[in-house]
């Protein structure tokens, strides 16, 4: 691990809790709320890349994990994370790698567009697919009744990955994948 | 807006015991709780978290308010149970059935709470890092992960007083913004100058840590160390018979 | 020794240092000067191996440069804290360095006291005021005693009184043979270093001492003024060195 | 007239400012010295309505202070930019006035050739080297034209020749009748002051000119001493001035 990368992934940790700070709206139906901390989940994976963005996202977790009031409402510790939005929040270093993944892929042809479809399948759909279903397991409850009520969240991620991918565009030049992917085409 | 962790000072010997102890005795616990399902159970599990609570001199309101963002998630739970679990539509059997799953989440999340209330992050986090630290062997980078807590508890009020900054002289600048949207607006403008001078400021740090000779962390030393007392190990005794009890026993 | 050779750092094509050859000798003090923008701390920044140049190659004795052998204090104190005590603060570097536990107190409260910041340690090194913040970070790498010790304007926000420490305690370190390259725009600062360098548009355009320095007439900038300004005098070449011995004597 | 009544802010029990009551008039340029740590940065950002002191008053012609009437350059000029380019940056605080379009782009390159930045106008401010930032965070202000200009060592970065600028941009400013206050730890710097002010563990322990100051035996930091050696002589009251007019007119 590289320093760069640790302290980078410190940062984006950080940032998706102070995004936490911003009110979230609670569901009266669905025990999650909508957030913008997921807009920091997709920003950790297309401006950071695979690796440094997962890592962020599981420096996240532990903060999350040893106390930090760091999720929306000031929640904190090991009770959130076995709750009921707990595969919403443990997909977040998959969604943060895969957006990575695939950002660095077409990096050097970086559009808006493109990111933005990466940002929406994998921070908007994968995410909210995974933490339905498991919000339906843990609550024992219908999975199709929990997928249909995770609905809700679709047009506020959307939103999300759009505005993501537009920062990471005009955030290019400084994003520390251009040093991955220098190395990578020189190796 | 300030960070206020969920620790609650007070003096009992639950907040000094070693944070490793209290780590993995709400370990044991949690999956013994998992595992419930007796009336028998429910009492062991209960009256443990009692006890536990009133050697910590934690305050039941301080708990209370802590499970009020779960309320709504256990009401349409305990309702989704009593309604479709049982025989019938609304059968006593299913409102057991909904009152064991709610009383088995609360448990759960109660004594997750109580954790981190009778701890410090920092002093968890050194726990967490002395406990693992075996995986170094695995070669997993625990004292890597270790600092980059650190950082982040840096940046935290970082970012904060950023944003404050930026959004201050934005203000400044005569515009104010009167709908949601226009502040909403507002704040977009302000998300890449903030990431600018933050991604600045961490070059910054990421030279400082280097020129501090940060490695890999084989030759480490520590300055603050943990013990544990002769007598913190019998204390483990509790959950580990709690756990036994539940999962064996009853 | 510390050799530099052809080294070249880009930021872009006009900015950065550029193709810098220089050896320091163990136990030399070198004053590193230039105009706002010269390229004198990413020289710094280079030779504490936290750059990579992008040619040539920077070497203490045989090896190339890196922390701990070389120690970096940098220009804006801000920059340096990772931890949030001040004792925290000074530890982690002997921690990384693999300082016994009972040794790291001791050293951090010797370097502390070095600084006059003893007082500090509970503090949030954030929460100090400027000059405090530039003497903890001082403090924090003089701990870690490095073979090299590179200063940049490490006493830009300090009072007098904690200049004048600054510089007995580079005279002391100096009599202990440390190898030290330090940055100032003061010339009272000039007076402990034994060889000057100096970059201009990131490129070096002097090397020699104080004499040299002050009867050159080619220099970029008016040194020449400030150094005769500043000694109250139009001095000859012979005259350098009773003037500097009777300011060190002064007080 | 700016005004402090019996201003005290506090960080905690011991650090902060106490107590502190002073006039400044308009058109006076004072010069605020002290050791580190003695509130000097925290009495400066008090005086431009940044903090709200939790005692006392300050006042600018009987109104509270604020932007853009009063205007602050910080210590750390990091501390200061917003934006992501210099032209940005500068007409930022132009907007916030505002000024008309047409004399913002005018206002700001004469602000940057003031303090010789204009080739920056496209870089990214917190890419410029220490002394380019402090220029630019300068130039920022000055284009803005408060009443009162409050300046917190905003020459610990710069280079000879610029800080010899800054001299003379001081010094125009006071013939256009701005009211200035500064904090430095240079003594060289204390010539452009009309009157000096004098912090101590967050107290005001001085309030006179420098005659009075040279001379003072009750200072808490051999000031005198300073004061002495870089000018070279060990002065009389009497001579002070011509000490001042001989310096100023050297270069
Ligand atoms: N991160 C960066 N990106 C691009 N350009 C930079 C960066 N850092 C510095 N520069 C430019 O490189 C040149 C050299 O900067 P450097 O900081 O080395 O100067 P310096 O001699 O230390 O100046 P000062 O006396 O003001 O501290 C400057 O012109 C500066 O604008
Ligand atoms: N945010 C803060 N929280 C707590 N204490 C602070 C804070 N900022 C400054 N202090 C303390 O208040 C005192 C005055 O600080 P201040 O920055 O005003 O000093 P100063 O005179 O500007 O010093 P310097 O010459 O080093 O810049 C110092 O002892 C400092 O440690
Ligand atoms: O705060 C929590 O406990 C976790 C919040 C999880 C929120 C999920 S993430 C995807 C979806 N989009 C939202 O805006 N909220 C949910
Ligand atoms: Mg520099
Ligand atoms: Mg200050």
């Amino acid at each position: 691990m590289k320093t760069k990368e640790m302290v980078l992934a410190a940062l984006f940790a950080a940032l998706v809790g102070v995004m936490g700070l911003v009110p979230a709206i609670p569901l009266g139906f669905i025990p999650v709320p909508i957030t913008l901390q997921t807009l920091g989940v997709i920003l950790a994976g297309c401006f950071l890349g695979k690796k440094t963005g997962a890592m962020s996202m599981i420096l996240f977790i532990v903060l999350v994990a040893i106390g930090l009031p760091l999720l929306s409402g000031g929640r904190g510790g090991i009770a959130p994370l076995i709750g009921p939005a707990a595969g919403y929040i443990w997909s977040w270093p998959i969604a943060a790698f895969l957006i990575g993944y695939f950002t660095e892929k077409v990096w050097f042809e970086a559009k808006v567009w493109k990111i933005m479809i990466i940002n929406f399948v994998f921070g908007a759909l994968f995410v909210d697919a995974i933490g339905a279903v498991v919000m339906a397991m843990i609550t024992h409850t219908s999975i199709v009744g929990g997928v249909t009520s995770g609905l809700i969240f679709i047009p506020g991620d959307t939103i999300k990955a759009i505005v993501a991918a537009i920062i990471a565009i005009q955030l290019k030049t400084v994003s520390p994948i251009n040093s991955v992917r220098f190395n990578t085409a020189h190796r | 807006m300030e960070f206020s962790t969920d620790y609650v000072t007070k003096d009992s010997f639950i907040h000094r015991l070693d944070p490793r102890i209290k780590l993995l005795s709400v370990m044991f616990m949690l999956i013994s709780y998992i595992q419930l399902n007796t009336w028998a159970g429910f009492v062991v599990a209960i009256v443990s978290i009692v006890m536990i609570g009133t050697l910590a001199k934690l305050p039941w309101l301080y708990l209370l308010k802590a499970i009020r963002p779960v309320i709504i998630i256990l009401l349409f739970t305990f309702l989704y149970h009593f309604i479709f679990s049982g025989a019938t539509y609304f059968s006593l059997e299913g409102l057991f059935i909904g009152l064991r799953y709610v009383v088995r989440i609360l448990c759960m999340v109660v004594l997750a709470v109580m954790l981190t209330a009778t701890t410090k992050p920092m002093i968890l986090a050194l726990g967490l890092e002395t406990m693992l630290r075996p995986l170094e062997k695995l070669r997993i980078p625990v004292a890597q992960w270790s600092l980059m807590i650190t950082i982040a508890l840096r940046f935290l009020p970082l970012i904060m007083e950023e944003w404050k900054r930026i959004q201050v002289s934005q203000q400044a600048r005569g515009i104010v913004p009167h709908s949601l949207t226009q502040k909403m607006m507002l704040s977009m403008k302000m998300i890449v100058p903030l990431l600018l001078s933050l991604v600045t400021r961490a070059d910054h740090l990421t030279m400082a840590i280097e020129a501090r000779a940060f490695g890999k962390g084989q030759n480490r030393t520590h300055f603050h160390t943990l013990s544990i007392k002769k007598r913190e190990y019998l204390y483990f005794l509790f959950p580990i018979s709690i756990s036994f009890i539940i999962l064996f026993v009853v | 020794m510390l050799k530099c050779e052809q080294v070249t750092y880009r930021y872009n094509e006009t900015d950065g240092i550029f193709n810098i050859s220089l050896n320091i000798e163990k136990g030399e003090c070198v004053a590193l000067i230039g105009l706002n923008g010269s390229g004198k701390s990413t020289l710094l920044h280079a030779m504490a191996g936290l750059i990579n140049p992008q040619e040539g190659s920077i070497e203490w004795e045989g090896e190339a440069v890196r922390p701990p052998k070389v120690g970096i204090v940098f220009q804006h104190p801000d920059n340096q804290f990772i931890t949030t005590s001040v004792l925290d603060e000074m530890v982690f570097g002997l921690e990384n360095i693999g300082i016994p536990r009972e040794e790291m107190l001791e050293r951090a409260l010797a370097a502390l006291d070095q600084v006059g910041m003893r007082w500090a340690l509970e503090k949030h090194p954030m929460q100090l005021s400027g000059g405090e913040k530039q003497r903890v970070a001082l403090a924090a790498i003089l701990a870690m005693e490095p073979d090299v010790l590179l200063l940049d304007e490490v006493t830009s926000m300090l009072d007098p009184v904690a200049r004048e420490h600054f510089q007995q305690i580079i005279l002391h370190l100096k009599q202990k043979g440390w190898t030290i390259m330090y940055t100032t725009h003061l010339v009272e600062e000039y007076l402990m270093a034994d060889r000057f360098l100096m970059l201009d548009h990131g490129e070096l355009v002097f090397d020699g001492d104080l004499e040299q320095l002050a009867s050159s007439t080619q220099l970029p900038m008016p040194f020449t003024v400030e150094l005769q300004r500043t000694f109250g005098l139009n001095v000859k070449a012979s005259t350098w060195k009773e003037c500097i011995d009777s300011l060190w004597t002064s007080n």
